[in-house]
């Protein structure tokens, strides 16, 4: 019911790329096309999380706890949206220091329905609020995997100020440094104006660093904070419902073309490449673990093949818009041995008790998709290479180094897991001092559902 | 009267049950058990963690039949349910002192 | 396999904006980011219908009921697409009447692909067909909501029939009212050719007054007429799985992209301001009713979180695209307790069966959205005021009263509430004298599913 | 992270149409708004497979096997993603012979994001890989399909190497026959550079041949080689969960539009027509089974109803974008009655043993539909007729005669069924006299899932 | 000590506890059953497939009592699951020889 | 022989079953029921529905033993599955007249 008048001046006929161009300039500069494939992005990347990740994830915990599990996903969700529009977004997404932005967009001040946001390329702009909403999924889906470390037995309201706190200072700087920059039209006039990361040059497509090594972990120190669950190693838990976990793990495969091509900011060719990039990497991931759990165990296994998907996502990601099709593959087929030996061996080894693996799946699937995001971006292997932004137009750079970018990378990495570990060591050590992180022993037995929540999931 | 217990393999119970329909057993009560015997179970792989649940589904029939109908039942039960293999499952008699049928409230041998 | 060779005609350079243009000028302002949009948009609103109400609502009845609300809601898509393209669209949708359109395009007679719709702002048209596709899912979904007033005990023709003479006198009157036009290049010379509550200047961006207190109401009047289930009160009646209503539950929020930000009718900023307001109206709905549980019964339950999540996306949508996020925030906040109030205490006082609370949240919350609109529609609150389209081109308004505003949104409500509740009482009461509404008293204790449909949900 | 320089070169302003133009031209012809409605429609086909078809059989068959349908159903899109990439999709659409493309894009070489595929109109391209995913999510979803006719009965690896030798020699030559040409602006040069059915002028907008009648006969065949599951039409065996089922049609109904509305490959009103049809087939085709189910049962069945909507799915498929929308209701109404009758009377009658119903509802409908489209095509009676793409630039054709072209399209469906079903005979037998197909009667008594993947589907 | 077994329509289970309570039972167990006998079942049509299950789905109730409480116990529960309609479910009452608490040890009549 | 019917706690099972183990018990029926007694259910609230079910899941285990077993039988279970805290389920004990082992016909204590 509302037009803007704007929108009839004939889209400003622009003479040639323009350097810097002004607010007016940027609107004109939006094209529908794009701004239509954020926005189906962004409901996509909001699926993976609700329900993808809640149904993931609480299928495999016991029936007792299956609700405590959506609950735990569903607020997060909904406790991160909040955070986003009112601090989160101005802290990550506006300039100030490299390592974190300023409080000039708080509660969305100034963002409206004629704000501009950058792409990767020159002269193309989408319409802010999508950006903010394709971010904020973000937001919300990397707290929901931290839970996977210490499912079944996490205190519900000391959870929800975790997550209050890690968003604010352990994700938002990390998005800030990694993902902030003014956009390829400003960038030449003012190369300072972007993140730590950024500017070191690491390559992240969709957040691998952000998201997965970032979530798993906080989810592991989480783990060996709050301990092995009662009855670990001794008593079976085999999943409720496979059921579910499949449903999550397809919903999380659809939805995460979203996240990565979405992470092209604009549909073209590459959002094409990132979207098969995605695609067969997860395809050869789950592949390659039926095929060691049938070599390892004489049967290939659902959650097997399901958790080889996953992994295969996860170490795509940060590679989705600069890897080629094959060098995709090689990541899928890599990452599940990888992932498996993590899961399996080491785990049992040293028997920490990461319920759901946010460890072993995405923290070490992270990891290895960061560094190998330096092999196969390689142009000689197939991959696009980087792009020399500080010159305007933007073009490709000359060389590339894989060794040099493999450093850069690990910086990265680095970076991610000390400042995430630390923070997140010291945020669990305070609550778990103060209210108390894991609950009374009866209640963990008998389930987290009734006594948290005062609900069953289940009444057939 | 008795009350005949049986404890079976599921996918015999179609079987059992016809045995029983022409020995013109009218009832029975069917309840879904986990049974724990010799039978060994499988084991499940679930990313790593393996259970050996020696756990199998089993199907817990129990009819209450007169004393002259006992012997017959418990043949009929033993040849339907039978593979001969492990965990085909155990029978079970007791006495009962009271039937009654809610319905229309007789007792006894009048109820089965 | 079919091309349009218009297509290739150099779409005729527009010298400037064109007031009334003809069909073929309409189709060649056509964008091609808008028709994906629209179209996206489409399936994610039949994804809220099905699987999405369909799980929401089904997982909170008991088992033995669980395929007769599968089935209702499945079916009335099914009967509720038949009729649109016949009657519905044309009744809605086409001029003649300010309460109701004609029959000119009665089984889309004249409607094919090159035919042109109009959106909200000047010389931009979607694919006509795209627009009666966008229109068809939501008169699919607003009758699948009336089910939840009286679910578990009513017999599936009488409802049938009921959703058949509901749509076409009820819904189809309703929506044309409130959204037919002939659109902004048409408004200036032909300002009589609008539905009544538009006309009026009621604002109504995605169906608060349509959809959510149409079906509110219609519910509601069901739920008296049919009466309480056998054993209300008495005998225990817990969601048989909150699982499947967190499925429903999310697969609504995410479809509810497509529903609010669909009903822009363009891929563009202000596409983006009603998706953020979406997301966050739910979160912050999600939260407040969580927070609420946890005052009042200590525990945050899913059902809650869930509940609150569904009454801010119905409040919201009135005022999805007018609001600024912080209103959207606010509206969230606020609607939750209201309806919680209604669903437990007003609702408990007199004694209704509402089973899935359609009066509690989709009526209350409805009425609520469609007052609040008027107040975070005001540009001093930070939201986007009105257009004035009766100038070509459309402007923003001068000025802005929220009380006239409120005046013109109660109008509104009034009128939905007494034509649909009233003709509603008609419609049920005339099913119950003739075919009975209710089943026999065994088969309602028995379960619907095995009497009336003849299947059992499940057989593990 | 990485611009192309290229866009930011004004878009070649093209004097008129161009016939036969080079790859930099047809980059400069790709939309966004395409590009978007193309990978959105990708994923929404993925959508259909996992969790779509894997959900609508799983729910059908018992418990105990419910792990091996979802595991059969997302290993093989698995796989097949991984066949497209390497060699599927060059067979299939690059030039060569009538019957086979060849392998010069093999392992996708030279596929890049500048890569630009033909559609249906001149002028028009998208990319290259946008095309290659769309398609694979066909070449995935196909053999998922066939699954139905044996579940419960089948082993893991033999069927994956059947998966993977169907694909290459039945899958790929079938696609390339019907979908291959070189497009509108090339074809008037080559005329001889397009599939053998293409040629022809055989209609298929979207699969009836290549997917449906090509998956059910293959399904049918293994059905008939493999046999009776044990105890079939002496034990009971209901469907475990028909709420599993119904959530797997609703995603069949949502996905189905990225099926057939993307088949168009363009977002315009002709895709908008094939989304209108797509949607109003499948609501008659459920109404018309539920009302069958009705008169012969008594009682209308969820079962019924899902297995309308997806027969009317099937059927409207190869006529999404040829009927108008009456010409789709018609079909929808018809395709219930037919297929009904095969899956009660004709299967009860010759006692097959066709689990889920392949041949009934997939091949039977996919007959129906390849065969109706040659009627509802017809302009008379409300269709678009077909286009002349000898002419550049492609006109509609002059004539229309129903006769001729349902006799092109008994050839492409009697190729498809000849073809397909030969090729699975050898295939099957084949598989059988090595490996064996089917397990051992004890693992098939006890259930798949615990012997086939070491897991059980719920743990309550 | 006898055990009474009840096998009766689920609907009327809370009746029933309430009838037990107000004799003083302060206990029982309950199991999910499935009956079979002279009450007709629903038959089931799933795409062309029927199947007449004969097995409707009953609930057990498992009650301890001393001997003296029997005889009440046995009527309460053939009163408060009395419907007059065919499948109203059996009561079966049989010996106990021995009843143990297991939080305290207790045994017999104080166990119960 | 004697048919030993114990209701635990569930997640005590496993330690119930070892203690059997030990005992050389080779065989047991378990069946999910649910447990009404002296320990208080949880109140369940769904929008504003208030259920305070009393009803709480247990096991239940049925071992046939011979009578020389029995006093162990008893024990162990007593011993494995006591927490002290209220609801913690309780044994009984009642006769056998008969016991078949399908597989192979065996009776009595043979088949035991
Ligand atoms: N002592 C027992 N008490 C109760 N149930 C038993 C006992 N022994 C066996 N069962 C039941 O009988 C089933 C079959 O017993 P099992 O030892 O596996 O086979 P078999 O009878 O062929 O030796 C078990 O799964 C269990 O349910
Ligand atoms: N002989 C029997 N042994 C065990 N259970 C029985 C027996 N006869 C009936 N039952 C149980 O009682 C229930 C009701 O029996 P039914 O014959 O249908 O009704 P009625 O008692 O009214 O004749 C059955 O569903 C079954 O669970
Ligand atoms: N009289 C009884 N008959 C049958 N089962 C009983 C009886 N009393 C108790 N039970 C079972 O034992 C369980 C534990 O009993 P409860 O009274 O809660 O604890 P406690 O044995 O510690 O007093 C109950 O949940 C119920 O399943």
């Amino acid at each position: 019911m509302v037009a803007i008048a704007a929108l009839l001046a004939p889209a400003a006929a622009l003479a040639g790329p323009v350097e810097a161009p002004g607010p007016a300039q940027m609107s004109a500069m939006i094209s529908k096309g794009d701004t239509a494939w954020m926005l189906v992005s962004t409901a996509l990347v909001l699926m993976m999380a609700i329900p993808g990740v809640a149904l993931f994830y609480g299928g495999l915990v016991r029936a007792k706890n299956m609700l405590s599990v959506l609950m735990q996903v569903f607020m997060i969700v909904g406790v991160a949206a909040i955070i986003w529009v009112c601090w989160g977004y101005s802290l990550a997404f506006t300039g100030g220091s490299p390592v974190i932005g300023g409080l000039s967009k708080a509660f969305l001040a100034g963002v409206g329905p004629g704000s501009a946001a950058p792409t990767f390329s020159n002269n193309v702009y989408i319409p802010e609020l999508a950006y903010v909403a394709f971010q904020m999924t973000f937001a919300c889906i990397t707290p929901t995997l931290i839970v996977g470390g210490f499912a079944e037995r996490v205190k519900f309201t000391p959870l929800m100020l975790f997550v209050v706190a890690w968003l604010t200072i352990v994700y938002v700087p990390i998005a800030h440094m990694v993902w902030y920059w003014a956009g390829p039209d400003m960038l030449p006039r003012a190369p300072g104006d972007a993140g730590l990361l950024f500017q070191l040059g690491a390559l992240d497509f969709a957040g691998g660093t952000v998201v997965h090594i970032n979530a798993g972990i906080a989810g592991f120190v989480g783990c060996l904070i709050i301990g092995k669950r009662r009855g670990y190693l001794r008593d079976p838990m085999p999943p409720h419902s496979l059921v579910m976990t499949l449903i999550g793990a397809a919903l999380l495969w659809v939805g995460w073309f979203g996240f990565n091509a979405g992470s092209n900011l604009e549909a073209n060719g590459l959002a094409a490449l990132a979207f098969v990039n995605t695609f067969v990497a997860a395809a050869a991931a789950a592949v390659s673990w039926a095929l060691l759990d049938q070599w390892v165990h004489g049967k290939p296994s659902l959650l097997g093949a399901v958790s080889g998907a996953v992994a295969g996502l996860v170490a795509i990601t940060p590679a989705a818009g600069f890897a080629g099709p094959m060098g995709a593959v090689v990541m899928g087929l890599i990452v599940s041995p990888l992932c498996f030996y993590f899961v399996t061996v080491v785990k049992n080894r040293w028997r920490y008790d990461d319920t759901l693996d946010v460890f072993g799946v995405h923290c070490v699937g992270g990891i290895f998709g960061a560094l190998a995001t330096a092999v196969v971006a390689a142009p000689a292997l197939g991959g696009q290479g980087v792009i020399d932004y500080l010159r305007f137009p933007a073009a490709p750079a000359e060389s590339y180094s894989i060794l040099a970018q493999l450093a850069r990378q690990a910086v990265a990495v680095a970076i991610t897991l000390v400042w995430s570990g630390g923070v997140s060591t010291a945020l669990f050590l305070a609550l778990n001092a103060t209210l108390g992180l894991r609950p009374d022993a009866d209640i963990e037995t008998e389930g987290l559902d009734i006594n948290e929540h005062g609900e069953r999931a289940y009444n057939y | 009267m008795k009350l005949v217990t049986a404890i079976i393999k599921p996918f015999k119970l179609d079987e059992v049950r016809e045995a029983l329909g022409r020995l013109g057993a009218t009832g029975m009560t069917i309840t879904e058990v986990r049974g724990y015997g010799r039978q060994g179970g499988h084991s499940e792989v679930y990313r790593g963690a393996e259970y050996s649940t020696q756990m199998l589904p089993k199907v817990q029939i129990e009819i209450a039949c007169g004393n002259e109908l006992v012997e017959q039942v418990v043949e009929a039960i033993g040849h339907a349910a039978h593979t001969g293999h492990i965990g085909d499952g155990k029978i079970f008699v007791n006495d009962l002192v009271r039937v009654v049928r809610i319905r229309t409230g007789e007792t006894d041998e009048h109820a089965i």
